[in-house]
């Protein structure tokens, strides 16, 4: 993390409708991948407007859509688009929303640096190596001549859009090993797989950028070769298929009614691309940000 | 004997004034049992005012049953239940309308051991009258001085009224105990082995000052030390396994007993 | 006919003097480990966390960036929890000790109250933290305010100043109180006046140290979900808030190792406060101790 | 009695002042209003009993009751077949009680031994303040120990021994509830009286010899409810266990991995806030029951013990 | 003081032995202080054997003081301070090199307020024969029958040796301390108002103990009961404020003290 003075240079510019003082609550929660993106949002946002309390929880992005539906929240951070189920609890609940899409980011699969073997994993052999089978599984199950070791799985929580989005694009629905460490806690995670040689892990890219002393992430190959992940191969999807948008999701009413959520949402998006990649993510299209800013300016009813 | 009998001959002064001393306290056919346990029996007694009362007997005879039963402090205890009489100034204690805190500021009480209040000298003073809704500091300080001259200490600790009376001598704090029960103007005072606790000097002290307030208030006084109820009483009952087994002049009870017992316990055969 | 034999006693007598030695050792040995512990505990965290401890600390709030980070929201979150749980619990606490010693009579009802309080003593913190989800949280629907956490926090600790304030008014010797009614002051007079008076040292110091328990708990601030992005001070009992040890959870969670050094600076602050607290009530039962 | 003060008279002046219908009213009312907060204690309890067994028996709708009690598989989280057999959380929450009883019973009650027949007042007076401190340190800070340096240190000497495990966790909850066995343990050796050792030291008897053959057996129940507390206290404990044991839960005896508590799971739910509704949501409230049912039964015997089994001297 | 003398005249038979007794303890220039509070004041005591020594005086004036002296228990207390000598069989007791356990399996102790072990009544007796290394059973068994049978408790327990003491009344406590005592075949027996917590048939039972005693052990014993030292003491001792006052056969302490003193305390004039 570096370069605090320039974002607070960039807010000046963004939150240039909202000269005026405002005050007032702003409740968000949800995903812990999006978490250090708003987190920066939050700290810059209250530099600017000090009289506007926001806050945000780290519930992950399930954890994060039941309170949004509940009403509890005006904003929910997701690291996955928005599912069936949710869209529909939303509609009972008659909250209209808005997707406001705040980064890119890239998937990342991590072994501990002292893992010597794994060059890269196919897509297939990382399906192999997640999906429960009823056997424990070594190393050597997954490519020949790998150790004899059993590997050990460190995921995020079931709650996370983390693994919502793995289970989707890798495990396509199918039980992930039992033997796996499900946890919230993402350091849980990096300790995890810099504990052991024979541990393999996935979260978002900005936690392994942080450990990237410690971790080793492991190209992936989609069948047209290994792929590191990196800001190039992130935002140019090159790196597939685990590179993925970051959400916010907001609720309509919320920004018609309440000036501060609307200051809010608008200086997030104004923001997002810089601050996205001061915490190590990858920062979105301009004309992504442009068009939602645009659905946000309107809503608002400026 | 003679050296036990010797103090009475001061009290013989009194004696002949004794005779037209009305009553404070009458207790009729009082029993009293502590669940099962039978602790006073058939209990009579008739204790004139402005008076010394000393009970005497020994451990377990149930001296102190009866005088906490003379104020009702007893009643603190679950089990206890009582039958019988005891007319304080004409009036039943018992009555279902007697209200136990009017007695109770009536009766004044001065414990075993002494039990001032973790106050200051004169907050445990003005303890009484102040719970009494007496609140002119003027009038408290009044009665403050007054109580604590009563009990004769007032020229030991008249400079020091605001320290807390636990820094006071065991001898002292009964003597603070006295004061605190002279603030409310009792017309007895009920004293249950007051000296039990104090070394001899002390004792001496406490001694003089009960026969200094005999000409105020009348007073009971439980003792254990029989020299000590020669030397200060004027009237004697003694005690034994809950019955009174005589009650007299002290004079006569220390060289005349009428009762075998009670000469066996004087003469130190048993207790 | 003699069975001891003098001589042979004091020939064993050296080996017994021996072996309480040796034991006297190995008791001293087991005692110091705790302090040996704590020593440690205490080393290994100040010389982790004091280089982000700096004035800057307390007055900035959490940031994403580990030098700004600091628990000006997180302290004052947990001071204006406090400032619920003390008074609440206090009352609640002391009302039924009084009630307990004072007042009740020795029956099934009293026993079974007393039974109760020490089983919810032993409940597990994380089992309230359920208990203020549901009920103070959804259930009364105050949100995740300060005032939930602080009632659940409140319930958590009521058992032990409960016991506290029993035995502190349990140690009011009984003579104070016949002293009291013997001037004839009514029971209510005596407690106000004399018996209250008389424990209070005893009832503070024991909700001292059950509030510095209070300050410390995690668990139930976890269950409740209390969020930790967030840049303000508490301005009312139904704010919003972060709390210190929430913060420091948020910080040892982290992937980067020097937020675990800052969530170090927070544990500093958090067992100096703690360490103050105790102070203070051992102050307190030192100075206070066996007035009567 | 020569006094210069105009002569009042106290008892008139209480006459006067004393207002009885007042007291005798407060002292009626105001035995109701404590024992209405009395009861407060009673209904937590209530509304603890009711939380955890509405949600626990929603829970039961949709798992049957006799797999939950004896599955040994506890795979909540699984896409197709989520399974709710209690039993590896147990295990898990055993094993850290074992090791934590392991560790704190002969060291607690060797400190308490020392402080209540070897040491002087002062030591005493120092130590036990101390003791307390430790007692109060807050479990995540404990967690964060546990993770950060005494895991550390083990895995430096037993390498098989994994990032997360049991005996970490269970050592450092062991740590924890030192001091409570120490000090209560403490409280009823002291409240043996003097009378007692001195009729032993009147003997020719060592300090080892009362310690051993007087106090301890006289102090034996206050000594086996102060652990048999600590030990509720371990079962209960929470943020130690979530920090530094892991989260997979395993129905074996090995303490070198990673294992899951009861507490921990509802902590790992919690953190990721299953939504409202979920079978998960509600299995945090049947897992929250079977601790509490668990710590209850502790505290009873604990509360029987030291009431059975009191010495009577 | 008739009736306060009559018992010594049984304790006139032993007078003409006594003379050829030798000293168990002899006690020289003993000063003690509680921190800066001076207890006990240059003590000269030279205490014979088999006989049955009686310490009285005042409360607080350092009786119980001195005799937890004679077996170092004072030592229990930590801010006691000592100098001078006590010699028992002619070596003194505050030597370095003196241990203290062993001292104190010759001399027992009988206290104030029975305090038996929460054990069974046998393992109360073998306690002391088990700590100094005892493990035979059968032996064990006859120092349990010899030592309840030596303080007359035998009968009135024996089929219930594997109850708990404290089911026994308090005299038969206090006889299970003393048998106690004797199992360990001590020299001496220092006893601290061994009878003051017990009802007067359980006294009388100690007292008989007491005399009979006096034929295989030297005895000595505090006494706050002037009767008791009289009825079964050989020598007496008068403490005052930590002095001794006076130090004689009993028969003449009684009857005819030296000391002024002396005579007011006994005819009780204070205490
Ligand atoms: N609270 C109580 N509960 C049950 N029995 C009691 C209680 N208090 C006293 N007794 C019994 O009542 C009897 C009389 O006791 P009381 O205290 O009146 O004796 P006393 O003459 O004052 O003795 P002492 O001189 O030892 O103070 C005794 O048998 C005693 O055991
Ligand atoms: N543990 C102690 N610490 C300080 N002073 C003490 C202690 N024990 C006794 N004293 C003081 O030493 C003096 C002698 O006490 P001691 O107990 O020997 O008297 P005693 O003659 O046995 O009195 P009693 O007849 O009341 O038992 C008293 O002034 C007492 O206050
Ligand atoms: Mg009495
Ligand atoms: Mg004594
Ligand atoms: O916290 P998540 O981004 O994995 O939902």
């Amino acid at each position: 993390a570096c370069g605090g003075e320039d974002e607070a240079t960039g807010s000046g510019t963004a939150s240039e409708g909202s000269s005026e003082e405002l005050s007032g609550q702003v409740q968000g929660d949800g995903s812990s991948t999006v978490a250090p993106v708003m987190e920066a949002i939050v700290e810059e946002y209250a530099a600017a407007q000090p009289s506007v309390q926001v806050s945000s929880g780290v519930s992950g992005t399930g954890g994060g859509f039941e309170k949004f539906i509940a009403g509890e929240t005006a904003f929910s951070n997701a690291s996955r688009p928005i599912s069936e189920e949710e869209t529909a609890g939303l509609e009972e609940a008659g909250i209209d929303f808005t997707e406001v899409e705040l980064a890119y980011d890239g998937l990342s699969v991590v072994v501990s640096q002292e893992n010597d073997w794994v060059d890269y994993l196919t897509v297939e052999e990382l399906k192999e190596m997640w999906v429960e089978t009823g056997e424990e599984k070594t190393w050597a199950d997954i490519r020949e001549g790998w150790p004899e070791e059993p590997i050990e799985y460190y995921s995020p929580g079931t709650d996370s859009g983390t693994y919502d989005y793995f289970n989707e694009v890798i495990l396509e629905e199918e039980d992930i090993v039992r033997s796996a460490t499900l946890s919230e806690d993402d350091n849980v995670l990096v300790q995890g797989v810099l504990g052991s040689p024979n541990a393999v892990g996935y979260f978002g890219y900005a936690y392994y950028l942080e450990n990237q002393d410690t971790l080793r992430a492991v190209p992936i190959d989609n069948g047209d070769g290994p792929v590191e992940p990196n800001n190039e191969t992130i935002e140019s999807g090159e790196y597939a298929p685990l590179s993925r948008p970051l959400f916010t999701y907001v609720s309509n009413d919320a920004v018609a009614e309440d000036p501060a959520t609307a200051d809010f949402i608008k200086f997030a998006i104004g923001n997002a691309g810089d601050l996205s990649e001061a915490v190590g993510y990858v920062r979105a299209p301009q004309g992504v940000y442009d068009e939602d800013m645009a659905t946000i300016e309107e809503l608002a009813g400026e | 004997m003679t050296t036990i009998v010797k103090p009475e001959v001061k009290q013989a002064e009194d004696t002949p004034v004794k005779k037209n001393k009305s009553s404070v306290y009458k207790t009729e056919q009082l029993n009293l049992w502590y669940g099962s346990n039978h602790a006073l029996k058939n209990i009579d007694l008739d204790i004139k005012e402005n008076e010394v009362t000393a009970i005497i007997g020994p451990s377990g005879c149930g001296k102190s049953t009866y005088i906490k039963t003379l104020n009702r402090m007893i009643e603190t205890i679950p089990s206890v239940k009582t039958s019988g009489v005891i007319n304080y100034r004409d009036k039943n204690i018992f009555d279902k309308e007697y209200q136990v805190e009017e007695l109770r500021t009536k009766v004044g009480m001065v414990f075993q051991k002494p039990n001032p209040f973790p106050k200051s000298i004169y907050d445990n003073i003005a303890y009484g009258p102040r719970i009494h809704g007496i609140k002119n500091k003027k009038i408290l300080d009044q009665i403050v001085e007054k109580s604590l001259r009563g009990a004769a200490i007032w020229d030991e600790v008249k400079d020091r009224l605001g320290e807390n009376a636990y820094g006071l001598s065991g001898g002292q704090q009964q003597r603070i105990c006295i004061a605190r029960c002279l603030a409310i103007e009792p017309d007895v005072i009920l004293m249950d082995e007051p000296t039990s606790a104090l070394d001899p000097i002390s004792t001496l002290k406490v001694e003089e000052l009960v026969q200094d307030l005999k000409k105020d208030y009348s007073i009971i006084i439980v003792t254990h030390n029989m020299q000590q109820a020669a030397r200060i009483s004027d009237k004697t009952a003694f005690f034994l396994n809950g019955e009174v087994v005589e009650y007299d002049e002290t004079n006569k009870i220390f060289s005349n007993p009428s009762d075998e017992r009670t000469e066996d316990y004087i003469s130190g055969r048993f207790g | 006919m003699k069975y001891v034999n003098h001589e042979e006693v004091a020939a064993k007598t050296k080996t017994r003097l021996t072996k309480n030695t040796i034991l006297k050792g190995v008791f001293a040995a087991a005692t110091s480990f705790g302090l040996i512990v704590l020593a440690i505990l205490l080393y290994r965290i100040v010389t982790q966390g004091s280089e982000y401890l700096s004035f800057d600390f307390f007055t900035s709030f959490a940031s994403r960036i580990p030098e700004n980070s600091g628990i000006k929201a997180a302290i004052q979150g947990s001071i204006y929890l406090m400032l619920v749980v003390a008074p609440v619990s206090m009352f609640l606490g002391v009302g039924t000790a009084i009630y307990l010693e004072e007042y009740a009579k020795k029956n099934k009802f009293t026993n079974f109250i007393k039974v109760n309080i020490s089983n919810l003593a032993g409940v597990p913190s994380v089992v309230f933290g359920l208990l203020g989800l549901t009920i103070f949280v959804r259930f009364f629907d105050l949100g995740i305010s300060i005032l939930a956490a602080g009632l659940t926090m409140s319930l958590l600790i009521l058992p032990i100043i409960i016991v506290a304030s029993q035995e502190a008014i349990r140690a009011v010797p009984n003579e104070l109180r016949e002293a009291s009614f013997a001037m004839g002051a009514t029971r209510w007079q005596t407690i106000l006046r004399v018996v209250l008076p008389a424990s209070i040292p005893g009832i503070l110091t024991g909700s001292i140290l059950a509030l510095s328990r209070a300050i410390g708990e995690t668990a139930p601030l976890v269950v409740i979900g209390i969020p930790t992005i967030l840049m303000f001070t508490p301005d009312s009992i139904m704010s919003t808030f972060t709390a210190l040890p929430m913060q420091i959870f948020d910080w040892t969670k982290r992937p980067q190792v020097t937020f675990h050094d800052v969530a170090a600076a927070g544990i500093i602050v958090l067992m100096g406060l703690l360490i103050i607290m105790n102070s203070i009530a051992v102050f307190i039962r030192n100075k206070y101790q066996k007035r009567y | 009695m020569a006094m210069n003060e105009p002569q009042i008279s106290v008892q008139e002046l209480i006459a006067k002042k004393s207002n009885r219908g007042l007291l005798a009213f407060t002292e009626k009312l105001i035995p109701k209003i404590l024992l209405l907060i009395a009861t407060v204690s009673v209904l937590t309890t209530i509304g603890i009993v009711f939380t955890l067994i509405f949600e626990t028996i929603t829970f039961f709708t949709e798992v049957n009751v006799f797999s939950f009690l004896t599955g040994t598989e506890w795979y909540p989280f699984a896409n197709s077949t989520p399974t709710y057999g209690i039993l590896p959380l147990v295990v898990g929450t055993l094993k850290i009680t074992a090791i934590a009883t392991l560790v704190a019973v002969p060291i607690g009650i060797a400190t308490a031994i020392f402080l209540s027949e070897y040491a002087s007042d002062r030591v005493r007076r120092f130590i036990k303040p101390i003791l307390e401190v430790l007692a109060g340190v807050p479990t995540i800070v404990y967690g964060f120990f546990a993770l950060t340096f005494v895991t550390p240190i083990l895995r430096s000497i037993f390498p098989e021994i994994a990032i997360f495990n049991a005996i970490s966790p269970g050592i450092v909850v062991g740590i924890m509830i030192i001091p409570m066995i120490a000090s209560l343990s403490e409280d009823a050796m002291s409240s043996v009286p003097n009378a007692m050792r001195d009729g032993a030291y009147a003997l020719g008897a060592t300090k080892l010899e009362v310690a051993i053959k007087i106090v301890l057996p006289a102090a034996l129940s206050g000594i086996i409810a102060s652990t048999v507390l600590a030990i509720s206290r371990a079962i209960g404990e929470t943020m130690i266990v979530a920090v530094a044991a892991g989260s997979t839960p395993g129905f074996d005896w090995d303490v070198t991995g990673s294992i899951q508590t009861m507490t921990a799971y509802i902590v790992q739910v919690t953190t990721g806030d299953a939504g409202y509704g979920t079978t998960i949501y509600y299995s945090i409230y049947a897992v929250g029951f079977t601790l509490f049912l668990f710590t209850l039964a502790m505290n009873m015997l604990a509360q029987f013990i030291s009431k059975r089994f009191r010495e009577e001297y």
